[in-house]
């Protein structure tokens, strides 16, 4: 019930934001659709966003932002120089690392968020273990690759998600 | 139109065009996806970001901001969804690479 | 009033639109829902025949901003046309659908053909005509695929890349025409083009609608889908898109567009006239040789409707008066004929001529029906195809064609032979063993027949009395275009 | 004048692609092509240099407005054409794929059972 | 497995909701921004593709059965026309009969809400229905989207 | 501005020759994506953006249909009745057509200048009397609403054209009963929670 | 805007080269991907010069829409329909 509730409420809030005008008619439109939505779609919606709402969880997501951040530009400037450098130096292969992480979503954004930091691409994610393509592989052991990988963002999200 | 946008929107720019350059040089499909999601993910960010500074708080601001998170949720799990499906379809890695450890833990044979 | 015009497209819409909803819990009502339709609107344009000429602003918005339904002498003729075949064919689709499944949507499509027609004859508008086209052709396209067999999407296939063409060639011709006026309504932009346009243009303009409407009407370079997509459609389609669709959709808009709105031109005149004249010989000689009975039927098609579109290009009041009347002529003895050729599928499985024979005496009504169509198809005094041809011909001698009349008399004499090898193989001749035990064909399906058989006769007969109020006001209009100008807008 | 015979290019191209191209998924993209440069074509006839949209936001000068804004006409006629577009192609598509299941190919000059 | 993998599955569970809500903006809004019934309407038929690609096709049909989704389709068709000879009984077919009031709320323009709406859901229903058909064909080439009346 | 749309249209037509002459069909039916996805920006730089939206949606819509459409990945167009003589006269005709067009582009308007006579009064009245401050949607849904009518038909008669045409048959043989079962599971079969479709996928998988 | 707009196009043209020269489909699929983004820039710089947030809806419908064609063409490439 109170993930139907916070559904109910986010929709709201983001339908006020498309329309950007709050009279009486819209907001009574809103919430028709808001409950028109929730009760299409709520078995889908993941339950573990509802957990979000704890004060110490939305402190850990605030920090995770610009550290993501940060990790985003610098494979940014990792691929614009690879991308320029005339002889395209890269080493390209697919390694497996292990995650620690249970729930799905946290899982999800883990594998999201790799895609998107330097040199590594998600392929697939099978129990717990993630293949991904790695632009220039610098070691060969598995213990080394996860903890290049994954533990840098795998510690943020167990905060956050778990 | 302040400095600090241009600027923004000028970076955005500049990994936009990386990005697509890299479309171009690289050699197989997982290094092309590698230099193209990134950047032009980034890239099209900043753009956007560029529009929240300029407009503040304003209807056109958290448009912006919501394409954004969007743009960082879907592009990723798109690249993913690429890959994934061009390695069961059996397009293997550039002959340069060093290892495959997908195809060795799950051979295209061996698959459903 | 004037209310009660926009009916004629809602009523067959609304009703497509309903047929689906109730036949969700009511089962086998879709066909009477289709046929009070039908007989509804038969009664409404007998009804109002012959009313003074007015239009209807959609939404009460005066014309150059809003739609306008016209109804005037060429509209009324075209309506009475479709209203008449519609009611013959459906009273034919009735037992003679009940080998088909999925019948509601046979209906509902049925009647979104008979709703495209009316808002093509009906509208005053250019872009509501392309829209109203493109239902009644989409229609067409899915019904000549409705048994889904090999050959029959094949054939819908074709129809649909070239009814796909000519489309968007319409379009594009709609929308230089808009450009250059600045408007879309049909009497506001007669207006402005009678002071004078750019000629290059216009002439464009009046090339791309030629191929458009060619490609509708199947004209000879362009006719490659019709032969094989009127006989691959169940029978009452087949009926329905010979008898109807390519007057409504290809020679009325002919006639509207090129007489009415853009005025016509000497040298579009003698397009159209060779584009006639060629669709008569080479659709006659292609028919000849066919021993398939609705192929046959297509390739007449061909050769008929050459023969209205050289009487409507010569453009002198006579020419126009016969091939206004051929065209309802054709209508008339063309879907009877292809009823006909549907009842002897139903009754015997095969339209193949040759295993046909000897119909004549174990099917009565249809074989009477079969053989009046043919003689008057094929000109022989007292039926209706007679007096047409002999008004286009009179009028080409009076013009001095003596060339194009002389291959006009050709031409009759070659359909002639034709439906004498119809009429020797089908309906006379020895019975073939495996239809010794074969009956006559439900009584709504003769019923039907017998109708247009009757027409056959009757327009043929009692020209004198509804000449005059039917068609020669019709070609009153066409002769003096800026009447049109006169009751079509504000 | 040259941007609207650009334009008839990519509509004749289009044409080229429907005629003369044999396979079934091909004449679809053809006619695909063809109404997007006939609906180009369309708002290109409507366009005014230096034009705003359409749409009256508040706090707009109504005369400004009238005078800046490209023809809406138009626009309205390409909003109908995408969707009659959009309905042929989906028809094209089931009929090509039912051919396919009847022909087992999709060369239009093996489909061919039909003589004329 | 059925559908895709979790990492698609479960940017659809967040993605899916938001893009309904959009699309049903863009439908309500059309006459204030661009968009309209028929943009909309595709959108929520992209929603529900989106669910079909990454769940399957039970998902989605549990959700819109072809059997709704064809009545969907004509009561979108059937409410236009309703619209339409509403406005016909009022004085002219497709006149509008409601009022109107300041130019820029949500229920400024009469009927224009309300024909939007009935696009929309007639769109919807009849773009998912389509696409349904499409793909299901081929595979189960017995007997397909014909709940046949004899 | 002029230049950007020069280019976008050089750009459209480079991706059409790609879709007309690629081997491959998948690379056809993504450059035909390609070519709708510069349009709708095109439209936008047009001043449509009503247009621009409904052309990205129209564009997905077609992208994925046309991707159903192709049945295998290394599907590759046939050349092996290349007709020639077809191919030269049709290419013969269309440069006519294209010589002519040119000419007859000379009666338009000049690009930039339409004349406006009926849009012009569209744009003053349209919002008193409709209500609607997007003009071409008071024009769509008010003025022309016919013509929308018309619209929503064209879709619903393709759909149940299209549906026509993916029957299994067409014809009934005497006395046999069409009530085929359809490929589409029974109505009690589909789960209605995802809690059932997870447990049922792990339990096929 | 009309320089940047240029700039766009020009990756515009990178990616319209790798669609048509791309040796194998999912090269292809990877070209429009991008390309979808690219046309969320395109309306961003759009909404940054004329200030209307009209240009913004249509930026979010191209970023959620675009997600839906390359989810298709991801798993055409797999080798599956669409429904499975």
């Amino acid at each position: 019930m109170t993930k139907r509730f916070f559904e109910f409420i986010m929709l709201l809030i983001i339908w006020l934001i498309f329309v950007w005008s709050v009279q009486i008619p819209d907001i009574i439109a809103g919430v028709i659709v808001a409950f028109i939505i929730v009760l299409l779609f709520s078995d889908i919606f993941p339950a573990e966003i509802t957990r979000l709402l704890h004060p110490v969880r939305i402190f850990w997501g605030l920090v995770y932002i610009p550290v993501f951040f940060w990790y985003v530009l610098k494979s940014n400037l990792d691929v614009a120089y690879r991308v320029f450098h005339p002889e395209i130096p890269i080493r390209p292969g697919i390694v497996k690392v292990k995650t620690t992480l249970k729930s799905e979503v946290a899982r999800t954004f883990l594998a999201n968020s790799i895609t998107l930091t330097p040199g590594t691409l998600t392929v697939d994610c099978i129990e717990d273990n993630l293949y991904v393509h790695w632009i220039n592989i610098v070691s060969e052991d598995p213990e080394v690759e996860t903890r290049l990988i994954v533990d840098k963002f795998e510690k943020y999200l167990k905060k956050i998600f778990e | 139109m302040s400095n600090l946008e241009t600027i923004l929107v000028i970076i955005g720019l500049f990994f936009n065009f990386a990005g697509c350059v890299g479309l171009i040089r690289f050699p197989d499909i997982y290094n092309r996806l590698q230099a193209s999601t990134k950047c032009v993910t980034l890239g099209t960010a900043l753009i956007l970001m560029a529009v929240v500074i300029h407009f503040g708080w304003n209807s056109i601001s958290l448009k912006a901001l919501f394409c954004i998170v969007f743009i960082f949720l879907t592009a990723p799990t798109a690249a993913h969804a690429i890959s994934r499906g061009s390695h069961r379809a059996g397009f293997s890695l550039w002959e340069g690479s060093v290892m495959d450890r997908y195809k060795e833990d799950y051979p295209p044979e061996a698959r459903d | 009033m004037e209310n009660w015009l926009p009916i004629f497209v809602a009523a067959p819409l609304g009703m497509a639109f309903l047929n689906l909803l109730v036949t969700k819990v009511f089962r086998h009502v879709s066909s009477y829902l289709t046929m009070a339709v039908v007989i509804f609107l038969l009664w409404l344009s007998i009804r109002f025949f012959g009313e003074q000429p007015f239009y209807y602003a959609m939404g009460g918005w005066m014309p150059p901003l809003g739609i306008t339904l016209v109804w005037d002498s060429l509209s009324q003729l075209l309506v009475l046309i479709v209203s008449i075949i519609t009611l013959a064919v459906t009273l034919f689709a009735l037992p003679y659908m009940q080998q088909y499944t999925a019948q509601s949507k046979f209906y509902s499509l049925y009647l979104l053909m008979i709703a495209g027609m009316y808002g093509v004859i009906l509208t005053g508008d250019f872009f509501n005509l392309f829209v109203f086209l493109e239902i009644a052709s989409l229609a067409s396209y899915a019904l000549v695929a409705f048994g889904v067999e090999a050959e029959e999407l094949e054939a819908s296939f074709k129809y649909l890349v070239l009814g796909g063409v000519s489309s968007t060639i319409i379009l594009l011709g709609i929308a230089l025409l808009y450009s250059a006026t600045g408007t879309l309504n049909m009497a506001d932009m007669a207006g402005i083009l009678a002071q004078g346009g750019p000629k290059n243009l216009i002439f464009f303009i009046f090339a791309l609608f030629i191929m458009g409407f060619g490609l509708k009407s199947a004209m000879v370079p362009f006719h490659a889908w019709l032969p094989d997509a009127h006989p691959s459609a169940p029978a009452p389609i087949s009926a329905m898109l010979s008898g109807l669709i390519i007057k409504a959709l290809g020679i009325y808009c002919v006639a509207r567009i090129f007489f009415i709105i853009l005025g016509i031109v000497p040298i579009v005149k003698t397009v159209l006239m060779v584009l006639g004249g060629l669709s008569m010989v080479i659709g006659v000689f292609l028919a000849v040789g066919q021993w398939d009975f609705k192929r046959l039927l297509a390739y007449h098609s061909i050769s008929q409707m050459g023969y209205v579109m050289v009487g409507i290009g010569l453009a002198t009041p006579l020419g126009i008066l016969g091939g206004l009347f051929h065209l309802l002529n054709h209508a008339v003895f063309k879907s009877l004929l292809f009823l006909c050729s549907g009842a002897f599928e139903y009754s015997t499985g095969t339209r193949q001529l040759k295993q046909l024979g000897g119909l004549m005496k174990k099917m009565p009504w249809t074989g009477t029906s079969c053989s009046i169509a043919a003689l008057s198809i094929s000109g022989i005094p007292p039926f209706n195809g007679f007096w047409s041809k002999l008004i286009i011909i009179i009028a080409l001698l009076q013009a001095e064609y003596y060339l194009l009349g002389a291959v006009t008399v050709f031409v009759s004499f070659m359909t002639l032979i034709s439906f004498v090898k119809v009429q020797k193989y089908s309906l006379f001749g020895s019975l073939p063993k495996k239809f010794q035990d074969i009956k006559e064909v439900p009584v709504l399906m003769v019923t039907g027949m017998v109708i247009l058989a009757l027409l056959c006769v009757g327009l043929g007969l009692l020209y004198p009395f509804y000449g005059q109020a039917i068609l020669e006001s019709a070609r009153n209009l066409m002769v003096e275009p800026y009447q049109y100008l006169q009751y079509a807008m504000p | 004048m040259l941007i609207y015979f650009l334009n008839s290019i990519l509509f004749v191209m289009g044409l080229y692609c429907l005629i003369a191209k044999k396979h079934l998924v091909k004449k679809i993209i053809g006619m695909v092509i063809m109404e997007y440069a006939i609906n180009l074509f369309i708002i290109l006839l409507g366009y005014k240099k230096g034009g705003i949209p359409p749409i009256l936001l508040p706090g707009m000068e109504k005369s400004q407005f009238v005078q800046q804004s490209v023809d809406p006409l138009p626009q309205v006629l390409v909003l109908t054409s995408i969707v009659i577009g959009l309905s042929v192609m989906a028809l094209m598509v089931a009929i090509s794929l039912r051919l396919y299941e009847k022909y087992k190919t999709f060369d239009m000059s093996e489909i061919r059972r039909l003589h004329g | 497995m059925e559908g895709m993998t979790f990492i698609v599955k479960t940017t659809t569970k967040l993605l899916i909701g938001i893009i309904f809500l959009f699309g049903i903006y863009i439908t309500f809004y059309g006459h204030l921004t661009p968009g309209g019934g028929f943009a909309g309407g595709i959108m929520l038929a992209c929603g529900m593709i989106l669910m079909t690609l990454a769940f399957g096709k039970r998902m989605s049909l549990g959700k819109l059965s072809d059997f709704y989704a064809s009545l969907l389709d004509n009561l979108g068709a059937f409410t236009f026309w309703t619209i339409a000879m509403l406005g016909y009984i009022g004085g002219y077919f497709f006149m509008n009969f409601i009022e109107k009031s300041n130019p820029f709320g949500l229920l400024s323009s009469g009927t224009i809400l309300t024909i939007n709406i009935a696009i929309g859901v007639k769109v919807f229903a009849s773009v998912f229905a389509v696409f349904m058909a499409l793909t299901i064909f081929g595979r189960f080439v017995s007997g397909l989207i014909s709940e046949d009346e004899d | 501005m002029l230049f950007l749309f020069y280019t976008l249209l050089i750009f459209c037509i480079i991706g059409s020759i790609i879709a007309i002459e690629a081997r491959n069909i998948l690379a056809s039916v993504i450059s035909a994506g390609v070519v709708g996805m510069a349009l709708s920006i095109l439209f936008l730089f047009l001043g449509a953006p009503d247009i621009a939206i409904t052309q990205v949606v129209v564009e997905i819509i077609v992208l994925i249909v046309l991707i159903r459409s192709t049945v295998s990945l290394d599907n590759t167009a046939i050349t092996k009745h290349r007709d020639t003589f077809a191919i030269l006269s049709s290419l013969i005709f269309f440069g006519l057509f294209l010589v002519f067009a040119f000419m007859a582009f000379q009666g338009l308007p000049t690009f930039g200048e339409p004349i406006m006579s009926v849009g012009r009064q569209y744009l003053e009245n349209s919002v008193n009397q409709t209500g609607a401050s997007n003009v071409v949607m008071g024009i769509l849904m008010d003025y022309r609403a016919y013509d929308t009518l018309g619209e929503a038909t064209v879709i619903f008669t393709a759909i149940l054209g299209a549906f026509v045409v993916l029957r299994a048959k067409g014809k009934k043989k005497k006395e046999e009963s069409d009530k085929i079962r359809v490929g589409i599971p029974e109505k009690e079969d589909l789960p209605m929670s995802l809690d059932q479709i997870e447990t049922s996928s792990d339990s096929t998988s | 805007m009309v320089f940047f707009s240029i700039i766009l196009l020009l990756c515009a043209f990178f990616c319209l080269f790798r669609v048509g020269a791309g040796p194998t489909p999912p090269d292809r699929t990877v070209a429009i991907d991008i390309l979808g983004i690219l046309m969320v820039s395109f309306c961003a710089i759009l909404s940054l010069y004329t200030g209307k947030d009209l240009y913004m809806n249509v930026a979010i419908s191209w970023a959620l829409l675009a997600f839906i064609g390359t989810i298709a063409l991801a798993k055409y490439l797999e080798g599956r329909t669409f429904d499975e």
